[in-house]
């Protein structure tokens, strides 16, 4: 039995699962921030199955798109972190609620 | 010319544009607001201009304004313009310049958000006002919500946020069953078109039950907006928070979508639907006209009581729409226009006095027309222009509301067998009853008017505060011209803006009948009865028509009731020899 | 079980592995550590499905680049461990563990049942896929567009990036 | 209908228009001189136009035709919404014509009195601006074709009187007066809407030329069957008149509406605004007639209005609210009048109480001026030598209200009278004839007797003045007395326009007006048939009942003495009961006063914070309320719990997928 597409696609799906999972419980942002990167990863990884699977470039093409939006995504997103992290002296989600009363 | 699309999108544009505007220059901002407001303005005029009022149907319907959208789902950009709209979107473009101007005198931080989101704010509205997909439709409706909730939430006092967030939360809530009612009327239709027609020919398919849940569903968004109670607990909040452009954008733009949005989709979709509905409305809106004005008499906050107040006066849209008759519609719309203008400018001359001297309560005031006469001059006017004073806007809606409510058959708890009272063609009881209870607030709207004048403006001077106080300035009074010579305009003209009403509200309400089993019912019946009496009419004048002279005919006998009734006439001539 | 199954396996759990550890692991810096090690292991993946180009730019992309911006502020943060467990009693993160697995149950049976086990890959790959040079073709002219947004994209963010590090809350 | 269009109406209605813009845009800048010029130019102008097109009117053939000649002129459209139509017409019948002379010829003379009266106020421009408005809308209510542009009138001359009432606005308390006239005049006005509703819901039209053409063409059946709506169709515009003529239950506004200028109460509170409601049961003569439950109604509540008043004139002490209910109690002698079908006695009474009332307001205006302000009657008298020629015509106006004979009063009020006993059977019920007859001649002694209670205490005597009233004393300029004379005279000769039938003398007032109320007459006369003896007794009746007013007065308050103190004091109570107006202002303010607070404050904090925005759940805000809380809830900002419910819903949608039912 040789290697097939739903394998890699198991493994997508696991690692997705585990970004989600850390994605609910951990309470620093900056580990949510990676649990996304996680999560994102687990999708090019299906994306990059696809592309083999039909021997067409198209599915690299977006894994490489969404390899430069998590760079955004971290430049930014880290950027901000920082700006909290000086304001508010903590980076921990229950004490940036904004909304609550 | 895609002349719709022009007044929708320019001030768009004119939005995109403040993006590259640095934050720091305030007068650019101002400027490029005002120029875009003013721009969809002008293009508004040969709309106007061009106008057919002997046609029903939707006009300025060119072809570059009917094309695929989203071909996937059938969504076309479909717009158009027709009676019913045209003097909303007409008064959201001069109001759109006015809040422009109010903006100056008002907004002194964070300008550029206050002019791109009122340019935005006016595309959603004016897209909604012309949009004949209902999907377009939706987009824009929910288009509105955004800049709405950033215009309350940016200036005014501390608890504006929340009031904002409550605003935001409860307007999108409540707009969510008419989504699914529209993608439900989507799917029903074989989710082929979002287009007016289409909807509206599957919807009037429907089974009663069906348009029902459905109007009740569209009903919700759209009184929410208005607001009707018990839907208007966010208003007050949201105007006693906000600054005042974000009162006046609140108060006197974005409930003219709500209007719309009833006379437009909810009324003729369901014209089963409609006639069930009409009564309860009908009491409804007697019962938020009523609860709003008595409320509004206790109230020390100035905004707050111009907000509650405003509750009253919209009560009168949905009471007019809901009679169902040209007179009472017409009115709503009237009214519509009535209250933007005239509590738009409540909003704007309770702000003079609030950005001076930062109190919202009437308490802190008193005596300001001997400093200010001229401002006292402008607030007499608006404030007579808001009770309905006759010869001024606000008389105009109220008096066709009330008339067109008191003549209603729609408002009868009894619509398949309509009486009226004992007379064949004279009005129906509850419908009176109505009336009357709606008409409460020509006094309880005296009383706290007038009360509010004097506490602001008439006695003696109180407290060394207004020592010092001079009288409006041009920033100040600008915005109030335009309203004012609208009040003078509407009110002494109103003519000119009905007979371009009447055609579509006549085509509104013949659709209405021929869709409705209910009303057909009653229209044959009422047809029925009228014959009657025109049979009555047939045996010509007659003394005996005269009870009195029966009474006295009966009294006296045959012999003297003769003598003396056989010629009226003859007594007629001059009374005395 | 032949070679490239060996490493599938080996790449699949060092990257489930890799992961785990950043999800279960008190320190923030220990997960970035352990995130590192999974991009490492997903390189490896990339490899085995013909992906040279894109395993390349996942190691200095992402190893390389995102995760040491992770590292920095982290250092420059200093967070300290983080308790693990809920503070307060909650079922919300229980009902999210347990939709996360609903998720990946289904993800997967889906993937399972998408063209019935008949998801064999193609076993001549020609030569030139995923190399760099067809990536660069067809990102000059294909998905030009695309391209040219994400160009678009980073600029912004750069940009953004900047003025948000620079203003004072 | 004999109608004749005619270009004359627009500038009558214009004038006054125009003076005010004038006065009220530039006004301030002008000197007082030419503001006032300016005033009283434009009225003047109004005054001749209204002359030209009554004698146009005059000359039209036809004028005795059942349809009444009238001139109109359509000016433009105003509200045209499906059946609802009117206008800007203008419309000028025998009426209509009398009133516009009143309105300009005694607003004129008023006019040209306040240049006097108010030379030194510095908001003289705004006064003539406000004085010339009110005159325009004025104006509008007699002229309006339809209802609906009679009630822009009618409303309009509401507001002025508020603006004026409230003129001097600085002082709180004129302030309060001005908005309780405003208020109860808006409930009468709501009244008055309502009724043209059910008017418009009968008759299909608000055009009162087409209202009277429905009315005559009315089949039995249809009158039958309308019978309780019209009953309250007009039930409901006389609850409107009730409130712009101050009758019970809404005359309460016009005392306190003295609070205003001295010759705003002249024109507004005593001449003409207060007649409105006159004049709109004069003009719907011919509906009025169909329904006698409404006109017993309105014959009962002017009775008890004209007594009331009386009684609480007589006890007044300021010298403006005396007049003040004097105006309340012969609106409600017109009110009788017009309740026993004699719309015709009412219409005189108008116009000769129009020129002695605003006569007795000038005068007494002109005391108060010579007075330095001083308004008690208490701290005057003995006035008539200081004041000559105001005491002279004060007189002449307490002789005339008083139906001294050959005076207007008494033949305006000899004709109410005979109505009262003539059209008894046209109320419905004769026994209440009865009944008015003898409380009407209560009422005319009780006129008698408080004017001259008024003019004994305020003129004769001794002077009981406060020592600065006395160094400023002195008699008025010319300017106003020189309207004073005019109108004693009018007061003194205007009764000879409407000489009884029975003295065989030509009755030109009744015979110019009889087009217009012909529907009524033509009732009356074909229930009665010609007139009969028992005139000269009723004219001898209401004669003594004046001169035994007139003696009682002046053996009471002409001599001095110590007797109306005795009086008051033998029965405290009545006294008090009486002084206090019967405690009806009171009364008002506990129970509509009090309660629309309470119910304001109830509904704002009990429902509108508690239920509505509270306990939502179960209340009336369910829906905002509950719902808002809810998402609320969801959206508490917890990023956590954001992303758990997206991963439930994510679930569901797959579950979804994967179970086959929606194919994506």
């Amino acid at each position: 039995m040789s290697l097939t597409l739903e394998h890699y696609l198991l493994l997508s799906a696991a690692l997705f699962t585990i970004g989600a999972v850390g994605l609910v419980t951990r309470r620093n942002v900056i580990v949510l921030f990676m649990c996304v990167e996680i999560m994102l990863n687990a999708a090019n990884l299906a994306l990059i199955a696809f592309s083999r699977f039909h021997l067409m470039a198209d599915g690299q093409m977006f894994a490489f798109c969404v390899m430069a939006v998590a760079a955004a995504e971290a430049g930014i997103g880290l950027a901000i972190m920082v700006n909290i992290f000086r304001h508010k002296k903590s980076l921990l989600v229950d004490d940036l609620n904004v909304f609550k009363n | 010319m895609p002349w719709l699309t022009l007044i929708v999108l320019s001030p768009l544009a004119g939005a995109l544009l403040l993006a590259f505007v640095p934050s720091e220059h305030k007068e650019a901002h101002r400027m490029v607001g005002g120029f875009f407001a003013l721009l969809s303005l002008l293009f508004f005029l040969p709309v106007a201009a061009g106008f057919d009022p002997s046609q029903a149907g939707m006009q300025f319907t060119s072809a570059a304004e009917n094309v695929a959208w989203i071909p996937s789902l059938g969504a076309r950009y479909h717009l158009g313009i027709d009676g019913l709209s045209l003097w909303l979107v007409g008064l959201t473009t001069v109001l759109g310049v006015v809040a422009a101007m109010a903006g100056v005198n008002s907004i002194q931080t964070a300008s550029r958000t206050y002019y791109a989101g009122l340019l935005t704010l006016l595309t959603a509205v004016l897209g909604a006002l012309c949009s004949l997909d209902l999907l377009l439709f939706a987009l824009f409706w929910e288009l509105m919500l955004l800049p709405l909730a950033l215009l309350v939430g940016t200036w005014g006092d501390r608890q504006r946020v929340a009031a904002a967030t409550k605003l935001f939360v409860v307007t999108l809530v409540c707009s969510m069953p008419m989504m699914a009612a529209i993608f439900y009327l989507w799917v029903k239709g074989g989710s082929t078109s979002f287009d007016l027609a289409d909807i509206a020919a599957t919807a009037q398919g429907l089974p009663v039950g069906v348009q029902q849940a459905l109007f009740l569903a569209f009903c919700l968004a759209f009184f929410v907006k208005l607001p009707i109670p018990p839907l208007h607990t966010w208003l007050p909040e949201a105007h006693a928070q906000t600054s005042t452009a974000g009162s006046f954008v609140l108060g006197a733009i974005v409930f003219q979508a709500g209007t719309y949005g009833l006379i437009r989709f909810a009324i003729p979709l369901f014209p089963d639907a409609v006639y069930w509905a009409a009564p309860a409305i009908g009491i409804l809106s007697a019962f938020a006209i009523v609860y709003g004005a008595l409320i509004a008499v206790t109230q020390r906050d100035m905004k707050k009581m111009i907000a509650f107040s405003s509750v009253s006066h919209l009560g009168f849209i949905t009471l007019g729409l809901f009679a169902i008759n040209q007179v009472g519609m017409t009115g709503a719309l009237v009214q519509s226009l009535a209250h933007s203008v005239t509590a738009g400018a409540l909003f704007l001359l309770a702000g003079v006095l609030i950005d001076r001297y930062e109190s919202r309560s009437v308490d802190d005031y008193g005596g300001l027309a001997a400093k200010m006469p001229v401002f006292a001059v402008l607030f007499v006017f608006l404030i007579m222009a808001y009770a309905g004073v006759p010869g001024l806007i606000g008389f105009v809606g109220e008096f066709l509301v009330l008339a067109g409510a008191a003549g209603s058959w729609a408002f009868s708890l009894t619509p398949g067998n309509v009486h009226f009272g004992s007379l064949p063609t004279g009005p129906d009881t509850t419908a009176l009853v109505i009336a009357f209870v709606a008409g409460l607030r020509v006094v309880v709207g005296a009383i706290y008017l007038l009360g509010l004048t004097k506490r602001l403006m008439l006695g003696s001077v109180t407290g060394s505060r207004f020592s010092k106080t001079t009288d409006v300035t041009w920033a100040e009074a600008a915005p109030l011209i335009p309203l004012v010579f609208l009040s003078l305009w509407v009110g002494l003209q109103p003519g000119f803006f009905t007979s371009r009403m009447d055609a579509s509200v006549k085509g509104l309400l013949s659709g209405l009948v021929e869709n409705s089993t209910l009303a057909k019912e009653t229209a044959a019946n009422m047809a029925a009865q009228q014959e009657t009496v025109a049979n009555w009419n047939r045996d010509g004048r007659s003394p005996e028509a005269w009870p009195l002279q029966r009474k006295q005919a009966a009294a006296n006998g045959g012999a003297a009731a003769e003598g003396h009734t056989a010629q009226p006439g003859a007594a007629n001539q001059g009374g005395h020899p | 079980m032949n070679v490239e199954q060996v490493l599938f396996y080996l790449f699949a759990v060092g990257a489930i592995a890799g992961c785990s550890g950043v999800v279960l692991s008190r320190n923030p810096i220990n997960s970035a550590v352990s995130l590192v090690a999974a991009f490492f292991f997903l390189a490896g993946n990339y490899v085995l499905l013909h992906a040279n180009f894109m395993a390349i730019v996942q190691i200095l992309v992402y190893a390389g680049a995102i995760m040491v911006l992770f590292l920095f502020v982290l250092m420059l943060l200093n967070q300290r461990d983080e308790e693990l467990g809920p503070r307060t009693f909650s079922i919300a993160p229980l009902l999210g563990i347990f939709a996360a697995a609903v998720v990946s149950v289904t993800i997967g049976a889906g993937f399972m049942s998408y063209r019935n086990a008949t998801a064999n890959f193609p076993g001549e790959v020609p030569l030139s896929f995923g190399t760099a040079e067809q990536i660069g073709r067809s990102l000059m002219t294909t998905h030009l567009l695309p391209f040219e947004l994400v160009s678009l994209l980073l600029l912004v963010g750069i940009v953004s990036a900047v003025v948000v590090a620079k203003r004072r809350l | 209908m004999n109608t004749v269009a005619t270009g004359l109406l627009a500038p009558l209605l214009l004038l006054p228009l125009a003076g005010a813009v004038l006065n009220g845009a530039v006004g301030r800048f002008l000197p007082k001189s030419l503001s006032a010029a300016i005033g009283i130019l434009s009225i003047g102008a109004a005054f001749v136009v209204a002359l030209l097109a009554t004698l146009q009117l005059h000359g039209l053939p036809g004028a005795e035709a059942y349809g009444a000649a009238a001139l109109t002129q359509d000016l433009a459209e105003w509200i045209n919404v499906g059946p609802l139509v009117a206008s800007w017409a203008l419309h000028f019948d025998a009426v209509t014509a009398i009133m516009s002379l009143v309105i300009t010829g005694v607003g004129l003379l008023i006019h040209l009195y306040s240049a006097g009266y108010m030379h030194d106020d510095e908001g003289l421009a705004k006064y003539f601006a406000y004085l010339n408005l009110f005159v325009a809308a004025m104006l509008s209510l007699v002229l309006a074709d339809n209802l609906v542009l009679l009630f822009l009138g009618w409303e309009g001359v509401g507001l002025v009187s508020w603006l004026l009432i409230g003129f001097w606005y600085k002082d709180a308390e004129k302030v309060d007066a001005a908005n309780k006239a405003f208020i109860a005049n808006r409930v009468g006005d709501l009244a008055l809407m309502l009724g043209v509703f059910l008017l418009f819901g009968l008759a299909g039209t608000v055009h009162i030329g087409g209202l009277r053409d429905w009315a005559s063409h009315m089949s039995p059946e249809q009158l039958t069957a309308a019978g309780t709506l019209l009953t309250a169709s007009t039930l409901l515009l006389f609850i409107g008149c009730t409130g712009k003529s101050a009758q019970i239950p809404l005359y309460v506004w016009l005392p306190d509406a003295m609070a205003g200028p001295t010759p705003v109460s002249a024109l507004i509170h005593a001449a003409t605004m207060v007649t409105a409601g006159i004049y709109l049961m004069v003009r719907l003569n011919f509906l009025f007639i169909l329904t006698p439950f409404t006109l017993s109604v309105v014959a009962v509540i002017g009775l008890l209005t004209a007594l009331m008043a009386g009684a609480i004139g007589l006890v007044q002490n300021d010298i403006k609210k005396v007049l003040a209910y004097s105006t309340i109690s012969q609106l409600g002698f017109m009110f009788l009048a017009a309740g026993v079908a004699a719309p015709a006695a009412a219409m005189f009474h108008l116009v000769t109480h129009a020129f002695f009332k605003a006569l007795l307001f000038l005068g007494s205006g002109s005391v108060i001026h010579a007075l330095s302000g001083e308004q008690d009657i208490r701290r005057m008298g003995g006035l008539g030598q200081v004041l000559p020629s105001t005491s002279k015509t004060f007189l002449i106006g307490c002789l005339a209200i008083a139906g001294f004979p050959l005076t207007a009063g008494f033949f305006s009020k000899d004709e109410i009278l005979w109505g009262v006993l003539n059209n008894q059977q046209v109320l419905g019920s004769p026994g209440l004839s009865a009944v008015l007859f003898p409380l009407a001649l209560f009422a005319a002694f009780l006129t008698a007797l408080y004017m001259f209670r008024l003019y004994f205490t305020v003129f004769a005597g001794e002077q009981r003045l406060t020592d600065e009233a006395k160094s400023h004393l002195h008699e008025s300029p010319a300017i106003m007395t020189g309207p004073l004379w005019v109108l004693a005279i009018l007061s003194l000769v205007a009764g000879f326009a409407g000489l009884p039938h029975f003295t065989g003398l030509h009755n030109h007032f009744h015979h110019f007006i009889a087009p217009v109320i012909a529907p009524t007459e033509a009732l009356v006369r074909s229930v009665y048939g010609p007139e009969s003896g028992a005139i000269w007794g009723c004219v001898g009746a209401g004669t003594a009942a004046g001169l035994s007013g007139m003696g009682l007065a002046f053996v009471l308050w002409g001599r001095g003495g110590e007797t109306p103190a005795r009086l008051a004091a033998a029965w405290p109570r009545l006294h008090a009961l009486v002084l206090n107006k019967f405690y009806i202002d009171e009364l008002y303010a506990l129970t509509f006063g009090k309660a629309l607070q309470v119910k304001s404050r109830v509904y704002d904090l009990f429902v509108d914070n508690l239920v509505i925005d509270t306990v939502a759940v179960g209340g009336a805000g369910w829906l905002s309320t509950f719902s808002g809380q809810l998402i609320g809830r969801l959206q508490n900002g917890n990023l956590q719990r954001y992303i758990t419910i997206a991963f439930i819903g994510l679930a569901f949608v797959l579950f979804l997928i994967a179970r086959g039912g929606v194919t994506p």
